[in-house]
């Protein structure tokens, strides 16, 4: 069902760059390539944030991830995916997570990446911990 | 049946361990595995209502029945993104 | 009204990277990054294409294209936004047009992206002209 | 009121040029700019007609009067992106 690399799925310890995300999704029958990233901000609710830590339970994240990839497929006429997150320590400006596809055309693309973005934070079991200025840490739970 | 269940976030902080082993008796539903763990560790009450299970990577409905050797695991509402 | 580099425009005759466009709207208030890029697609309403050429009306190309990232930053609470076009001649693959921005939130970046995607398409005078393989080109108006 | 009228795309090769001079007569408008260029250069006519018209970078409509030194062009439907 699926071409060769047309679903990348990554959790990964080390920086997301973006380029290779777009770099990996080039396909010469896609016209239309966009890409989500996520970063880390410096506050939260107006409270300062030093730096964040994610972790995952990651057979089940890869397997949540996989199931969003194929459902973009499925329902727009998304070519290629590659979507990566970051886990462990992260410092802000640091990109927690990549998510990049193409399409043959751009009218589909911003409905099928927001998608994927949303059900991403609803069901990939991926837990944020931050680190405020303050000295204090919480688990945050839900988005 | 003895389970290992998997925790995660606040739920590993309040149990201090990365899972809780618990002893389910029939029916082996995600039901009777909530009151079980809320019965065995009352710290993990609160944050157990608010969390989904995961059976086998998968998340299951209260009546969905647990079968030997799974993977189980309790998902608090995630963050990530 | 704009900060320094909160609008970047460009028209360029060398080929478009994405890592640059996203690293260019990095901001530590800024928790999403969006980007689009258009690429030379290999066909054209079934049509085999061989390359592309891109000309414009330079000076008002880059004035179009500033009031549609002035537009978004107003609309939208857009930090930053680049928006680049190639011109000259394209291989197939190569990225025409790129437009990253950068927010604090994600909710409202696809609308933002949508828009000047969609916008540049109707208002910017940046022209294409079609080779095919059959050895034909044409100038397409219109979109 | 003597215009050098810039062209683009299609409008550039039926011309064979990369502008027209137009002598413009009162009323200086859009539209009177629009007959001329239709009446001097009819090879132009199709393409003007589903044209836009930019004075000084700024798509104008045809009761816009052009100011005397304006920078006018032609634009056909664009296809950037």
């Amino acid at each position: 069902m699926t071409a060769d690399n047309a679903i990348q799925i990554e959790l990964t310890k080390t920086p997301i760059t973006s380029d290779p995300l777009a770099a990996r999704v080039a396909d010469s029958g896609a016209g239309a390539t966009v890409s989500f990233l996520g970063t880390v901000r410096d506050e939260h609710h107006g409270r300062a944030v030093d730096r964040l830590e994610y972790d995952a339970y990651g057979s089940m994240a890869q397997s949540e991830m996989r199931k969003i990839a194929e459902t973009i497929r499925e329902r727009w006429s998304v070519k290629r995916v590659v979507m990566v997150h970051r886990l462990g320590m992260l410092e802000i400006g640091e990109v927690s997570i990549g998510i990049a596809l193409s399409l043959p055309h751009r009218v589909e693309a911003f409905d099928a990446l927001r998608y994927a973005i949303d059900t991403f934070k609803e069901t990939v079991p991926i837990w944020k911990r931050e680190y405020f200025r303050d000295g204090e840490s919480i688990w945050v739970e839900g988005s | 049946m003895k389970i290992e269940v998997l925790l995660f976030a606040s739920l590993r902080d309040r149990a201090g361990s990365l899972s809780v082993a618990v002893d389910l008796s029939s029916p082996q539903t995600v039901a009777a595995l909530r009151e079980t763990i809320a019965s065995d560790h009352p710290a993990l009450a609160p944050g157990l209502a608010a969390s989904r299970i995961a059976v086998d990577s998968e998340f299951r409905d209260d009546d969905y029945t647990i079968p030997a050797g799974a993977e189980v695991a309790v998902i608090p509402p995630v963050s990530g993104g």
